[in-house]
């Protein structure tokens, strides 16, 4: 038992890095094999994480540390909140992995990018479970460096320049984070990832220190969390084919900002010490700008993974929202939203990404009648968008209201529940249509490019499945939220535990 | 007093000098003069090595610092004499500043000479050295350092004169050879070479207890052979193929196998048994002056031999015979 | 036992001879002669971690009459990096060098090169450093001629010449040592060396000779057109390797002989040159058109954070804090040299395929040569300074110790040469990922991919996860001013 | 008085190259040029060297004077010749 | 057991829609409504059930009010099933209206027999947003209608969602029942009234209405202006803290307001020239007094125990009645309606009116009582307004549009149900009669006489209102789309603002906004505007 | 004493001279030329240091150093024409 808590959190991260380093070196035409190692990996990795969230929710202990220099340990930690995280990106891994096996069909590379995309996941399974600062620093740098040739990896031009934008802002938002960290780890001696925070038990520290470590901190993560002026490279990243995208936005790359935020604000310096120095406020005001922001922005986007990539952006800082209201109820709000979001968020692209598969459709200007083309994809989008305009029982309204609830308690509504409904007004304003034209709108012209003419079903069942999956599982999620197990009971332990002292 | 300064004399003009040629040397833009005053700076030094009782280092000089260099110095003006001479002009401010800055450096290593030589002069290895030398197995102290007590250096000493040969062959083909000497010069040279490499033999002898060893013993001899070369003789008296390459490495080989030899009885490296350190060391310097001879006259041919084959020029004659 | 110490340099030395006595041969002999050392290099690597330094006092004469080699952290880390380089070069020479004409001589020179730098790394004498220190300067001028263009020769000749400078400016820093204190060996210098003109003076005419050999910033002009003219193996370990040595010494006098006597102020001189090369040789290398030539300028750019060390290192007292960022120095200085041997040997493999390395042709590259582009990418990781490679540690290390002194000036430094780093880097993958007809039909690996990807594999997984080890071999010295 | 007698000699053999030198800064072509050096070289030298020997004393070292003596007369003669007759060659061409 | 019986009403309609594209018979929608029919006849009052594990627990219970609002609801969705057109049936057809039907149907019966005001509000929301479906119909005119329909609901989702969130953190619990324990933050309550305010369309709130009773399809206006506009009413009666002592302020407000819900829908009702029109703005005018009532109960708790029942049944008794006037306008309308039809509309419309002898006139003598004599000036105007209203309607119903519809229009289940509509809930008090209850009728029938007298001189009124070019017609429905100038005034701010925030090209052809150019939408926002201030203002 | 400093400030003004002159030429044989005047000063600097007086043996240490550095020098000045001599053919082809 000793050694499985051990090698479990290990495992977890090689259940995917095997399967992508045997990848890379398969030869294009294997594609049996590939598939196969793919799968296993996935299936694998589901399995770990089901006796890991079992462990974890029976409290017990999943550790491996490894000295890595003087100061410096590289600590793998099974807590409830990595157990939220990774479950949502194993879970949706599998399904990306199946969409990308369908879409990128035929497609050159394909070893490649599986190669990258396991990776990918791994680096953000090893954020997951990080259980210090510099661990996950680790990580994050790794996660760009995984997704650099995914987002390039079409080639063109445009996926070559929106990759170079990607690292632009990534590898600087890295540094800034890694230079904060190392400033608090030079002043703690080391910061382990502990629930309830570690730097109140520092009094000596000078307070004006820990709010630039702070600053430095949040614009590191901002940047993956795309926080309104570091947001840039998001909309640009949208280049990259529909899996990347949808693995981008839903569960790798921006929740891992979202993810880094909240481990920096409660398990480093603890919520009520945040809020005592001040930061959280500014932080809040930061995500509620970035909300509404985003949300305005992505009501001018004609192109449909555009407008989706802006709404992420509006998203994500749900998150942030959550993490900076004081208050347990906010704080479940925005770790449900993590991995509500990601459900709903992944359904989006999947569904995006079929249309541009099938019909050649990638401007919301050209989805008329497109419900009735591809009932299948039009429904998971429609739940997709529903759930991210707020409307029960799709899982977004859950975290609205426990976002909203938090506001409340925490006194904040003046200016919380404002931006709320001004996002779900806007969401609805920007989605809403996009489902009247796919749904009540006849086709007017012949679609821009119709692979799916003649077929006996609207798309192949690697390209369907998964988008109708998440969807279901977004309204499940939504559907019985209070039911055992469900993210909102583990956001709720989680806050429990957070708060506990 | 007045004695002191008197003696002092000959110092100072010699130091004068010294400072004057090098400078005249450096100065000088016509390029086959700065060459002679180098040659003649050399010269000169080795006076005044002698004067400061390094008899070796004046052997050496003379025949390496002046003579070698001085020889390959001269050589190389003839290719200079067809190459395009770019000189680029350097601004009067960077001339200032290098003044300046060699200026400055100058004081401060003289004051820092100045300190330690005349300020608190300090017990240097002198003592150790002298007194350790019956157990090196030469009475020469200066080859006792060279070949016992920091054999080491010596041998890396080889090795970087090897390297240098090695590229001096990989660089290019052998410059051309001179035409047949005249009959005097033939003459000459029928007198002087068996004379020189009977010198070398007498300097490599007489190292272990006097003033000479394997480097002014190989000098003279590359000398012997840049005599042969000038008068006509391409190979300057070297041996071809295999036989120069067994000659080249003959020095360090033997000098590593002994010192690794040495250890074969528990013994550190380079670490003779007493009673035979004299004659290691003779074999030793034997083979180094070979060597050492060899890579002189080939660094002074200023190429490959045509008698140096690649690798390539193997593979090239084993498929003709096939 | 002792006499262990003497084979990392006897062994190569060995085989150089062998290799030039049966030039057919050479080829064989030289990955032998390589490998040979390697061995040698383990076994003292492992004396020294189980039981301290070691030291061989040559001829059985005490040092300081004699010389003695010595074996302590500092330096089997440096042979550690040099014997695992070298023979993964060699691997790589051995395919790279299969037809050429000269390969005889390269296999001699080689052999040659790593016996200097051996016998620099174990060197424990002053002067006997000096000697290793020209030897290593004249195999690394030849190698680098060997590829005999024009433009390799005219700078192996500036290289050379500019290494004659800057040995004798050491030798002269030696001279000045000689008469001050009467000795050679290190050790007793350690003891020894007091502050005082005759130290200063010495030290910084020695540094200085140092300086221009490990191209720090105002003296680096020689580096790139010699570093990125040489043939391919042999630019690999110049870049990985040669400089280092230089910086080995400087290291070994800064920290060890003249503790003490260094003065922040000159400490923070060479930290500012330091600065100002990785900001200019970051640039330079992004605005490179070739891929060695950016290769070269990045060395000199990862040469400017080697330096950047020096202040933090002499603002701390002798302690943990100073073994931290010592360790970190020598941990970055691995992970450069293993990085960059292996992006050396990619671009060879590149320019070998399509006979150029024009970065701005590239295209295709990543398509028909996976596993060079994957070398390339994981050796630009560890240049970078991202995660897994050990010079993330380092930089980490860095940060931390520049925090814990108060030397906020060097932030700025780190983080604009990390950026500049990714963008050059990044600006290269982007080319190789972009569609082109690529570099030629081969998709097969070769066998000269394989020592490469396996240095870069190093650089970013090895001293990445194993990098503890530096940090438990640096404190190990065997001269009085380290970590006794 | 052999002391005498050899500074005498020495001293002399120092004049000849003093002037042998003055002839060689002072005279107008290669040839004459030549003459005055070779001739005051040979025989500076070999007075300088019949000096030295007398005060070192020992027969062996006067031996080796000697032989410095009569190599430096063949060198310097060998060369003579052949610096004119290149200078004879240049001029033809 | 008994309890899972309520979850019937909104899964079997729900479990229906998903299988909608299957089901090509209007008997199947039909058939949807009759859980709740069943449950609202034959279920337990008092029984419930609690399902924790499902959103944040689920609480169903079923109370007279509820049962009432069930049964009566589930006959209109029943009646107006059966009219939706076959060719909207169809497999191919556009539009989701079977769909959309069956969830607004769920979601219906789902706030009705919610016990948790989380529960109302999944009800509430699934029932407003899936009436878009409803409301859409195939004119440009109508598309418009249903998106400033759906802006309007989606604000008020939002409002009530607001609302809960504070009504959850200040009492703790989302049960009705617990409601009253503490006092309600007075945000909550601004926000309850804007959120049903919308439904019920309280004056200010009820732009989207005239437009969507106009424009909708026939079947979406019954369920609309029945069971779905009733929905708002019963959050007021289920949120509302009636039994606690309250600011003044708010119950006079809603006074105030419905009074003039009333007076601003009998005026401009009595000028529409559509019968429809007339139908929508008497609706407004109901709801009005509804919204009076409900204000006149906060203010006085003590009355509010006899009262509420009251309004309940009143609320029932118009929740027939609209929707059954609107689909005999659809079966008059049609190629050749029959000759009994005119006297059932009149019917209808006299119990609309409260006429004596009717359920109507029944219920309003309950409510005289009831209120013990106070608002007798409410009532009176509110029964004036009622008169001239049904007057204008059924003078309307001369100039008969002919509509194209084709199908059967199932008259006998309309005939069915008339007598239910015009006597139920009050059958036993409607054939009571009292002399006062004719005054009303009388003034009432006086105004619409010197309505027609004067139509001359009211036509020359709606002449002069137009100014600028701009048919600021009185008459017009659109009276409320180009209220003056105000919104042109907002866009010239807005503008600027949204190109500032925009740097990228605006492209038109996304027709991102959704309503934004609709003018009424502006007007909302407004409203919207002044209510966050005062609210603010109030909740700081 | 002092003669033996003489020499060696003698070698350190050598030195700078050929460092000044190394920097400031910039073709290949008058830097050669001035490197070795830089080390002709080095090795000044060493002989005089292992000057102990007539009366006393002389260091050999330094001696033995110099023998060393004299023939290294040797080999980098042999090393540097053969490259500038390829240079130069270079040129001319």
């Amino acid at each position: 038992m000793m050694t499985m808590s051990v090698w479990l959190p290990v495992g977890i991260l090689l259940s995917s890095f095997i399967p992508g380093v045997l990848i890379f070196f398969q030869p294009e035409e294997r594609h049996r094999l590939r598939t196969l190692l793919n799968l296993l990996g996935a299936l694998v990795k589901l399995l770990l994480v089901g006796v890991l969230i079992w462990g974890v929710f029976h409290e017990q202990v999943f550790e491996t540390r490894w000295f890595l220099a003087p100061g410096l340990e590289f600590v793998l930690h099974a807590d409830a909140l990595s157990v939220l995280f990774v479950s949502l990106s194993t879970l949706l891994w599998l399904v990306t992995t199946i969409y990308a096996i369908g879409y990128l069909e035929q497609t050159p590379h394909r070893s490649r990018f599986f190669g990258f995309f396991s990776l990918c996941v791994t680096a953000t399974v090893g954020l997951a479970l990080a259980g210090n600062l510099f661990t996950f620093v680790v990580f994050y740098e790794l996660l760009t460096l995984a997704t650099y040739p995914l987002i390039a990896h079409k080639g063109s031009p445009e996926a070559l320049r929106g990759a170079r934008i990607y690292l632009r802002y990534t590898l600087f938002g890295g540094l800034l984070l890694m230079i904060g960290a190392v400033w608090l780890h030079t002043l703690t001696g080391g910061v382990e990832f502990v629930q309830g925070g570690v730097l109140d038990q520092f009094a000596e520290l000078d307070r004006d220190l820990l709010r630039w470590i702070f600053l430095l901190l949040i614009l590191g993560l901002g940047v993956k969390a795309a926080l309104v002026p570091l947001h840039g490279w998001l909309p640009q990243a949208m280049v990259a084919p529909a899996p990347v995208s949808a693995l981008l936005h839903a569960v790798a790359v921006v929740k891992a900002g979202a993810f880094g935020i909240v481990r920096v604000i409660y398990d480093v310096y603890g919520v009520e010490f945040a809020a005592e120095l001040g930061v959280l406020s500014l932080l809040g005001a930061v995500a509620a700008i970035t909300i509404i922001y985003g949300s305005v922005k992505a009501l001018s986007q004609d192109h449909l993974k555009k407008r989706l990539a802006y709404s992420t952006v509006s998203q994500v800082s749900y998150i942030v929202l959550g993490a900076a209201i004081l208050g347990p109820l906010a704080t479940i709000g925005g770790l449900v939203h993590l991995v509500h979001q990601g459900v709903m968020k992944i359904t989006l692209f999947f569904a995006a990404g079929n249309y541009a598969e099938a019909l050649g459709i990638h401007r919301v200007s050209e989805m008329d009648g497109v419900g009735r083309r591809m009932p299948g994809t039009s429904l998971a989008f429609s739940i997709g968008a529903l759930g991210m305009i707020g409307i029960p029982p799709v899982a977004g309204f859950i975290s609205k209201w426990y976002l909203g609830l938090g506001a409340v308690e925490a006194g904040a509504a003046v200016w919380v529940l404002p931006v709320l409904i001004a996002s779900s007004l806007l969401n609805a304003a920007y989605f809403l249509p996009i489902l009247y034209r796919a749904w009540f709108k006849s086709p007017a012209t012949p679609w821009p490019a119709d692979k799916t003419a003649g077929c006996a079903r609207e798309l192949p069942d690697p390209l369907l499945w998964p988008p109708v999956t998440t969807a279901a599982l977004a309204l499940l999620i939504g559907l019985f939220a209070a039911a055992p197990y469900s993210p909102l009971e583990w956001a709720e332990l989680i806050a429990g535990r957070e708060y506990r002292q | 007093m007045m004695s002191q300064s008197l003696t002092m004399l000959p110092d100072l003009v010699l130091a004068a000098m010294l400072i004057g040629l090098a400078w005249a040397a450096l100065s000088s833009d016509d390029l086959r003069r700065g060459v002679v005053l180098f040659i003649a700076f050399g010269l000169l030094l080795a006076i005044v090595w002698a004067r400061l009782h390094a008899p070796d280092l004046a052997l050496a000089e003379a025949a390496i610092g002046a003579g070698l260099s001085g020889a390959l110095l001269l050589v190389a003006l003839r290719d200079e004499a067809g190459g395009k001479e770019t000189a680029g002009r350097v601004s009067q401010v960077s001339r200032w500043m290098v003044d300046l800055f060699a200026l400055i450096m100058a004081c401060l290593i003289g004051w820092v000479l100045w300190l330690t030589m005349y300020a608190e002069p300090a017990e240097r290895l002198a003592q150790l050295a002298n007194s350790m030398l019956e157990h090196s197995g030469v009475s020469n102290p200066v080859t006792a350092v060279l070949l016992n007590y920091r054999a080491y250096d010596t041998l890396l000493e080889l090795v970087v004169v090897l390297t240098a040969v090695l590229g001096v062959l990989v660089v290019g083909r052998e410059r051309r050879g001179y035409r047949q000497a005249g009959p005097v010069f033939c003459g000459l040279v029928h007198w002087l070479v068996p004379l020189l490499i009977v010198t070398a033999g007498y300097l490599l002898w007489v190292g272990a207890h006097a003033p000479g060893g394997a480097f002014q013993a190989g000098a003279t001899l590359a000398a012997a052979g840049i005599v042969l070369r000038l008068a006509g003789n391409d190979a300057a008296g070297l041996l071809d193929g295999m036989l120069l390459r067994w000659s080249l490495v003959a020095g360090i080989g033997l000098f590593l196998l002994v010192g690794l030899g040495v250890t074969i009885n528990g013994g550190l490296f380079l670490q003779y048994p007493e009673a035979w350190s004299g004659s290691l060391i003779l074999v030793i310097e034997s083979a180094a002056t070979a060597s050492i001879a060899a890579a002189l006259v080939l660094a002074y041919r200023g190429g490959r031999p045509d008698g140096w084959l690649s690798v390539a020029d193997y593979d090239n004659n084993r498929e003709v015979s096939r | 036992m002792n006499n262990l110490l003497i084979w990392p340099v006897a062994l190569p030395l060995l085989t150089a001879l062998l290799a030039l006595l049966w030039p057919r041969r050479s080829n064989w002999i030289g990955v032998a002669g390589t490998g040979l050392p390697l061995l040698a290099v383990l076994l003292v690597s492992w004396q020294v971690a189980a039981s301290g330094p070691l030291e061989l006092a040559l001829g059985g004469w005490a040092p300081g009459l004699g010389i003695a080699l010595r074996a302590d952290g500092l330096s089997v880390l440096m042979l550690l990096m040099s014997a695992l380089v070298t023979m993964a070069v060699a691997v790589y020479a051995s395919v790279y060098f299969a037809h050429a004409e000269r390969r005889g001589e390269f296999w001699v020179l080689w052999l040659l090169l790593i016996t200097a730098l051996h016998a620099l790394f174990l060197s424990g004498d002053l002067f006997n450093l000096y000697v290793t220190l020209e030897l290593l300067g004249l195999t690394a001028v030849v190698l680098a001629c060997l590829g005999g263009s024009r433009e390799s020769l005219q700078a192996a000749l500036r290289y050379l010449v500019l290494g004659l400078l800057g040995s004798l400016t050491f030798l002269i820093g030696v001279a000045l040592i000689y008469a001050g204190y009467g000795t050679l060996d290190m050790a007793a210098l350690g003891d020894a060396i007091v502050a005082g003109p005759t130290a200063w003076v010495a030290l910084s005419l020695m540094t200085g000779g140092l300086l221009i050999k490990s191209a720090l910033f105002p003296l680096h002009f020689w580096l790139p057109p010699a570093h990125a003219n040489a043939p391919a193996p042999v630019s690999a370990v110049l870049s990985a390797l040669v400089v280092k040595a230089a910086l080995y010494l400087i290291l070994r006098l800064w920290l060890e002989l003249f503790d003490g006597v260094v003065t922040q102020a000159a400490a923070v001189i060479v930290g500012v040159l330091g600065a100002i090369a990785v900001v200019w040789g970051s640039w330079a290398a992004l605005q490179a058109e070739r891929l060695k030539l950016m290769a070269a300028y990045s060395t000199v750019a990862q040469l400017g954070y080697l330096f950047m060390f020096m202040p933090l290192l002499a603002a701390l007292p002798e302690g943990a804090g100073r073994e931290l960022a010592l360790g970190a120095l020598v941990l970055l200085a691995l992970t450069h040299g293993f990085a960059k041997s292996a992006f050396f040997l990619a671009a060879g493999i590149i320019m070998q395929r399509a006979g150029h390395d024009r970065i701005a042709e590239l295209g295709g590259t990543a398509r028909s040569l996976p596993v060079t582009a994957f070398t390339i990418a994981l050796a630009g990781v560890a240049l970078i300074g991202l995660p897994p490679s050990g010079s993330f540690l380092a930089k980490w290390q860095m940060l931390s110790t520049l925090f814990v002194t108060g030397q906020w000036v060097w932030l700025p430094v780190i983080a604009v040469g990390t950026l500049l780093a990714g963008a050059y880097i990044f600006r290269l993958l982007g080319h190789a990922f972009a569609p082109g007809e690529g570099v030629g039909p081969s998709l097969s690996v070769g066998r000269e991919e394989i020592p490469a990807v396996l240095l870069a594999l190093i650089a970013t997984l090895l001293l990445g996860f194993w990098a503890s080890a530096v940090w438990e071999l640096v404190p190990i010295s065997a001269y009085a001013g380290g970590g006794a | 008085m052999i002391d005498l007698l050899a500074l005498i000699l020495v001293f002399s053999g120092i004049a000849f190259f003093f002037f042998g030198a003055i002839g060689l800064l002072r005279l107008p072509d290669l040839h004459s040029r030549l003459h005055a050096l070779t001739k005051a070289d040979n025989l500076g030298l070999g007075l300088v060297i019949v000096g030295v020997a007398l005060l070192h004393g020992s027969p062996l070292a006067a031996l080796k004077l000697l032989l410095i003596w009569l190599l430096v007369l063949l060198g310097s003669a060998a060369s003579a010749h052949l610096i004119s007759q290149y200078a004879l060659r240049r001029r033809r061409q | 057991m008994n309890g899972l019986i309520l979850l019937l009403p909104p899964l079997v309609p729900i479990l229906m829609a998903l299988f909608a594209h299957r089901l090509e018979r209007r008997w199947w929608l039909f058939s949807a409504a009759l859980p709740a029919l069943f449950i609202g006849l034959l279920a337990e009052e008092g029984s419930g059930i609690t399902i924790p594990w499902v959103l944040l627990g689920m609480h169903f219970a079923l109370d007279s009010t509820g049962r009432l609002f069930l049964l009566f609801g589930a006959l209109i969705w029943m009646l107006a099933a059966l009219f939706i057109p076959s060719r909207d049936l169809a497999p191919g057809a556009t539009g989701y209206i079977k769909q959309t039907f069956l969830l607004a149907l769920a979601g219906n019966g789902l706030l009705i027999l919610a016990a948790d005001m989380l529960t109302f509000y999944v009800g509430f929301a699934l029932m407003g947003l899936s009436a878009y479906g409803l409301v859409w119909g195939r004119s440009q005119r109508a598309r418009r209608a249903a998106r400033v329909y759906l802006v309007f609901t989606l604000v008020g989702e939002l409002a009530l969602f607001a609302a809960l969130l504070f009504l959850m953190v200040s009492g703790g619990s989302l049960l009705f029942e617990d409601l009253t324990a503490e006092p309600m933050p007075a945000i909550a309550l601004a926000l309850l009234l804007l959120g049903f305010g919308i439904k019920v369309a309280l004056p200010g709130l009820h732009l989207w209405l005239p437009r969507a009773y106009t424009l909708a399809p026939m079947y979406g206006v019954a369920v609309l202006s029945g069971p779905m506009m009733k929905a708002g009413l019963l959050g007021w009666l289920r949120f509302l803290p009636f039994g606690t002592p309250l600011e003044p302020a708010w119950g006079n407000g809603l006074l105030l307001l419905g009074v003039a819900g009333v007076v601003l829908g009998m005026l401009i009702g009595v000028v529409q020239r559509q019968p429809r029109a007339v139908l929508a703005y008497s609706s407004i005018a109901k709801m009005g007094l509804f919204s009076a009532l409900i204000g006149f109960s906060l203010n006085h708790p003590q009355l509010a125990g006899g009262l509420l029942p009251v309004i309940v049944l009143l609320a029932l008794h118009h929740l027939l009645v609209k929707p059954m006037l609107f689909m005999g306008l659809a079966l008059w309308q049609r190629n050749h309606p029959g000759f009994w039809l005119l006297p059932a509309l009149l019917l209808l419309a006299l119990s609309l009116a409260a006429f004596p002898l009717t359920g109507g006139g029944a219920a309003k003598s309950a409510l005289s009582t009831a209120l013990g004599g106070q608002l007798a000036g409410l009532l009176l105007l509110s029964g004036i307004a009622g008169v001239a209203l049904m007057g204008r309607f059924l003078w309307l119903l001369k100039g008969r549009v002919i509509s194209v519809q084709q199908d059967p229009i199932p008259a006998p289940g309309w005939l069915l149900l008339l007598p239910v509509a015009v006597w139920t809930p009050f059958s036993w008090q409607a054939f009571i009669f009292e002399w006062k209850t004719l005054l009303p009728l009388v003034a009432g029938t006086a105004l619409f006489f010197l309505g027609l007298v004067c139509r001359r001189w009211l036509d020359s009124l709606r002449l002069a209102m137009r100014h600028k070019g701009q048919h600021l017609n009185l008459g017009a429905v659109q009276i409320h789309a180009d209220m003056p100038d105000a919104s042109s005034t907002l866009r010239q701010i807005w503008l600027p603002l949204k190109q500032a925030a925009q740097p990228l090209r605006f492209d038109p052809a996304s027709n991102a906004s959704l309503a934004l150019r609709d003018p009424a939408v502006w007007w909302l926002l407004l409203m919207l505007a002044l209510l966050g201030t005062l609210s603010l203002s109030l909740f700081i | 004493m002092t003669q033996v400093l003489l020499y060696a400030l003698t070698g350190a003004v050598l030195f700078m001279l050929g460092v000044r002159a190394a920097l400031l030429r910039d073709t290949v044989l008058p830097r050669l030329l001035a490197l070795n005047v830089s080390g002709a000063g080095v090795f000044l600097i060493f002989v005089s240091l292992a000057y102990r007086g007539d009366s006393l043996p002389t260091d050999p240490v330094p001696h033995a150093l110099v023998l060393t550095g004299l023939v290294v020098a040797v080999s980098a000045t042999a090393l540097a024409l053969a490259l500038n001599r390829r240079l130069r053919e270079m040129d001319n082809e």
